[in-house]
């Protein structure tokens, strides 16, 4: 049971952080700041989603498991807002602004 | 190296050093509270019971000839801190305490704030840092821990660097960002140390740490990088450039206090750091190399000053040389042959080169003050005619002018003469040359100021306001101070040596 | 070599490197800056110091862990001031600048 | 070579290029976003270094707040635009010179460590139990070196008031000028109302749990303080006027009770500072608590800077 586990593990935790590769080479050469952008919370969501999920088998208590899932859905929020903060400013100034 | 750890304990009156910090606190706290209005009065409460304290913790260690200990929290150190009033903390916090208590007198024509219905920015501030001073300086005496005396060394920064820009003027808030950076970085290398020091000993107590003390790359470094910073914040030379415009920018009540109490703070944890946590490290090199900058600080200052245009930018120049003669005491107490008398010698001359440069200094700047508000400039070409309108102003100015070239009596006199002593005892007679020289540059530019301001006026003059008769007795009350410390040679000098560890290991060297 | 003298040694190159940044850059809030990497380089020592003194069932020496909480926190109050500065020497100049001579001022140290 | 130390050296190298890219970029905006990465690096460090405790400090402080004030200064000094003056030549290599020496002596120091390296931390240990506390950093900083912290509390204040001293004295008693860049926004209000109550439990938790596993007051009184900041940067509350009592009050309850709980250790335990028999916990934990509050306040408003408008009546 517990190799399952650990395979299922390794697994989303390096697709996790493949996507978070992934993500950081669209950061370094996508052309502007609304593709950039979109390259980071597309992967922001999918390898801290994948790496969470890949977590959880291993957490010891119930309350670890949920703390796991806290700290993701807050960079879920903060992403979403950040992103939406940063595509306005553009839309308000200018990409270069 | 001798494995008894003598443990310190309480000692009977030990309480009183914690009242000497706790009191500035809550003072402090009350003035955030209750607000300006109330500043003013709980300073005036506040400061004088703190110079009460400080008198009777003179006594009481000048009687029983030995020092006061009280360990807080009951942990012994190294896991605690103790508080420790040897001969040194007493000296300073009574002499500190009168230079503020008078500072304080003085303020109240700017900074009063009775009649006042609202609470004002400038009182407000300028009290809570005065307080905010006398404790961090307590602090400072009494701390006997690096690592509570670096805290002990941002409280004085943070209470000093707003006090220069009160009026917010560019160039005073030029010179407070410029002196807040020189103070940061002069910090930061003190803790550098400190923790160099806590990596090779497992203690920051200065008692514990002379115990433990071995010549070794980590202990050099750690006391290089933390004398470098403490001279930032002394602004010894070549590291003096903050200096002048932040102390000739401030108010004038602000002037005496950063001129005569503030950089003393930086320069009492030299001489902790040497003296007593790593006694008999210094080597005669390094010695030398702290007294050339410290001559080198008084004649360049000196000769600066001498070319100043404005008084209150010529008496900041003059606390660069000033300060320099203080250095003068690492090279003679640390010579080639040490003998526990020379040692003892030059310290006591450090010290009371320390107090009464204080005491003078501050006297300086109010005089300089008083002139600037009743003329409305301080340009010494047209002083002309200010010492007739003035005159107890101006012989306050020119008291302390004769203790910071050193005619007897004055205090400024005991201390340089000790130093040449010194001098001839050590067979150094190269630094006898650069007390005599920095006198004379002294009594030049005193002379200046003095022969203007007794002559003619260019103009009839006008005075812009009336200068408070308190204001002038305040100044001339610590002038009065600077002239008699000539006079402790006949008593309480004894008490600097109270707590003093015998002379240096020279095996350490 | 183990983590901590790592860590140490990162430590002493970033004092460097902030002391570097403080004596070259005369825009203050650049200078605020290095003094802030300064910084973390000397805490980071203290983190050495404690990580090397592990013992007693501990991950490190408390002491000098709690020693850098202090000192953070002085730090940013130092920091906070220091900004609050640069803004009140811009809204009144228009732009910050220490006068021109300031670079030569902390460069006294390499003369010392 | 184990991955353990293999993560360790990428880290390092990592944060040696970003700290000396906070240095070499050209633009002050840049070099802040660079010093906020690095803040975040530098927790990492931390942990690394079993120092958990520093970590969360130098997340919230060292990294968040610091940043923060940074990224408000380079907004409002627009110093993108100022042609930046270099030193000379001669100056950047005598400095390089004197750093390379400093680097060079630190080095030396840390490659040799004394033969037996001294620790406090079976002392801390040994003297931990009577205290009730579970966490060793916590029993330093509010048992055997309170001193220190209840120094360093009344050191924030002052910076507090020299912030506030540089306030033009029409502004004295008014409001900071934090929600003047306040443009509300929908995500920012939405993001205000969503994220402070999970916040302040969260702050709560960590002055609470600081007791006995890492996390204490100042950690607890950041996340308080960014809370409070959002939701006034949201434009959702003003900032408070500085001259207000509750604010004032707010600011000393929590050095003051540490103080008054200090001063009674005289009477009831056997010196300043110290904790009677049996009460020192509950003590320590109400301590906390109000250092919490009074941090979080001093924070926010360290971070929303002087006064700028008269207050209105």
């Amino acid at each position: 049971m517990s190799l399952v586990m650990d395979i299922w593990t390794i697994c989303a935790v390096s697709a996790g952080a493949l996507f978070f590769l992934a993500g950081t080479v669209g950061l370094l050469r996508f052309p502007d700041t609304l593709t950039r952008l979109h390259a980071l919370t597309k992967v922001d969501n999918l390898g801290l989603g994948l790496i969470t999920l890949g977590l959880l088998p291993q957490t010891s208590s119930l309350l670890l498991a949920v703390k796991l899932v806290i700290v993701w859905l807050l960079v879920q929020l903060s992403g979403a807002v950040v992103t939406q903060l940063v595509a306005g400013a553009i839309r308000q100034h200018g990409a270069d602004g | 190296m001798p494995a008894t750890t003598v443990l310190d304990a309480t000692t009977a009156d030990g309480a009183l050093l914690v009242l000497a910090i706790v009191l500035p606190v809550v003072g402090i706290l009350l003035s955030f509270v209750l607000g300006g209005r109330y500043a003013e009065r709980i300073a005036g409460v506040l400061l004088p019971a703190g110079f009460i304290v400080a008198c009777i913790i003179f006594l009481k260690v000048w009687q029983g000839g030995e020092p006061l200990i009280y360990i807080v929290g009951g942990w012994q150190p190294p896991l605690g801190i103790t508080l420790r009033a040897d001969g040194l903390s007493v000296a300073m916090m009574v002499a500190m305490a009168i230079v503020i208590c008078l500072i304080g007198v003085f303020a109240h024509a700017n900074f009063g704030s009775r009649a006042a219905s609202v609470e004002t920015r400038a009182p407000l501030v300028f009290w809570v840092m005065l307080m905010a001073i006398s404790g961090a300086m307590n602090m400072i005496f009494l701390g006997g821990d690096l690592f509570t005396l670096y805290v002990a060394l941002e409280l004085l920064t943070f209470a000093a660097v707003p006090l220069v820009c009160l009026d917010g003027r560019v160039e005073t808030l030029q010179a407070a960002l410029r002196y807040l950076l020189f103070a940061l970085l002069g910090s930061i290398l003190y803790l550098v140390g400190t923790a160099l020091l806590y990596g090779s000993y497992g203690t920051l107590d200065i008692v514990l740490m002379s115990q433990r003390v071995r010549l070794e790359p980590a202990t050099l470094a750690a006391a290089t990088l933390m004398t470098l910073g403490l001279f930032a914040k002394t602004a010894l030379f070549p590291l003096h450039l903050w200096l002048p415009p932040a102390h000739a920018g401030a108010p004038a009540a602000a002037s005496a206090v950063l001129s005569a109490v503030v950089v003393k703070g930086s320069f009492f944890l030299i001489v902790r750091l040497w003296f007593d946590a790593l006694p008999g490290l210094l080597s005669v090199a390094a010695s030398q190399l702290i007294g050339v900058l410290g001559a080198s600080a008084i004649i360049c200052g000196n000769i600066v000053a001498l070319r100043q245009k404005r008084l209150k930018l010529l008496i900041a120049y003059s606390t660069v040389a000033q300060i320099g003669y203080l250095f003068l005491m690492f090279p003679l107490a640390f010579s080639a042959d040490p003998s526990p008398h020379h040692y003892g010698d030059a310290l006591t001359a450090g010290m009371l080169q320390t107090i009464s440069h204080a005491t003078a200094k501050a006297a300086m700047f109010m005089a300089a003050g008083l002139i600037y508000a009743a003329l409305g400039h301080d340009r010494i070409s047209e002083l002309g005619g200010i010492a007739r309108a003035l005159p107890m102003t101006m012989f306050a100015f020119g008291l302390g002018g004769l203790c910071l070239i050193g005619l007897p009596p004055t205090g400024g006199f005991l201390a340089k003469w000790l130093l040449l002593e010194a001098t001839i005892a050590t067979a150094q007679w190269w630094w006898a040359i650069v007390i005599i020289a920095g006198g004379l540059l002294t009594s030049a530019y005193i002379y200046i100021v003095l022969s203007r301001t007794m002559g003619p006026p260019n103009a009839p003059l006008t005075l812009y306001a009336a200068v408070p008769k308190y204001q002038e007795v305040a100044a001339l009350g610590l002038a009065c101070l600077s002239v008699l410390l000539g006079l402790v040679a006949l008593g309480p000098i004894d008490v600097l040596q109270v707590g003093r560890p015998e002379a240096p290991m020279a095996g350490l060297r | 070599m183990n983590a901590a003298t790592l860590f140490g040694l990162c430590g002493a190159a970033l004092v460097g490197i902030g002391l570097y940044g403080l004596i070259t850059n005369p825009e203050p809030l650049r200078k605020i800056l290095a003094f802030n990497l300064l910084g973390s380089g000397v805490f980071l020592l203290f983190g050495m110091i404690a990580r090397r003194a592990a013992a007693a069932g501990l991950g490190g020496d408390p002491v000098p862990q709690a020693m850098v909480i202090t000192a953070i926190v002085v730090a940013f109050a130092a920091t906070a001031m220091a900004i609050a500065l640069v803004q009140r020497l811009a809204d009144e100049t228009g732009r910050a600048s220490i006068s021109s001579d300031s670079s030569d001022a902390v460069d006294g140290e390499g003369k010392s | 070579m184990s991955i353990a130390s293999v993560f360790d050296i990428a880290l390092v190298a990592l944060i040696l290029a970003i700290g000396a890219s906070t240095i070499l970029v050209r633009t002050a905006f840049a070099a802040v976003v660079m010093f906020a990465v690095y803040g975040l690096l530098l927790s990492i460090a931390w942990v690394r270094l079993h120092a958990v405790d520093v970590a969360l400090t130098e997340a919230a402080i060292g990294g968040g707040m610091t940043g923060l004030l940074l990224l408000g200064a380079v907004a409002r000094s627009r110093s993108d635009d100022v042609d930046r003056v270099r030193v000379g030549y001669p100056v950047r290599l005598a400095a390089g010179g004197l750093c390379a020496l400093v680097v060079a002596g630190l080095a030396i120091v840390v490659l040799h460590p004394p033969a037996a390296v001294p620790t406090l931390a079976p002392v801390v240990m040994e003297n931990l139990p009577p205290s009730g506390l579970g966490n060793p950093v916590a029993g330093v900083l509010f048992v055997f070196r309170a001193l220190d912290t209840l120094l360093e509390k009344v050191v924030v204040l002052l910076a507090l008031l020299g912030v506030w001293s540089l306030a033009p004295d029409r502004a004295w008693g008014g409001t900071p000028g934090l929600q003047v860049y306040a443009k509300p926004d929908p995500p920012l209000i939405f993001l205000a109302q969503l994220l402070p109550p999970v916040g302040i439990v969260f702050g709560i938790y960590m002055c609470w749990v600081g007791a006995k596993d890492p996390g204490g007051a100042f950690q607890g009184g950041t996340v308080l303080a960014a809370m409070w900041l959002l939701v006034i940067v949201a434009g959702l509350q003003k900032a408070p006027a500085i001259s207000r009592l509750w604010l004032r009050g707010l600011l000393i309850a929590g050095p003051m009770l540490f103080l008054a709980i200090g001063l009674a250790g005289w009477v009831f335990a056997d010196a300043f500072l110290a904790y009677p028999e049996g009460y020192a916990k509950p003590l320590i934990v109400a301590v906390e608590a109000t250092l919490t509050l009074s941090i979080a306040v001093a924070l926010a408003m360290l971070a929303a800077g002087p006064p700028e408008r008269a207050q209105q009546q």
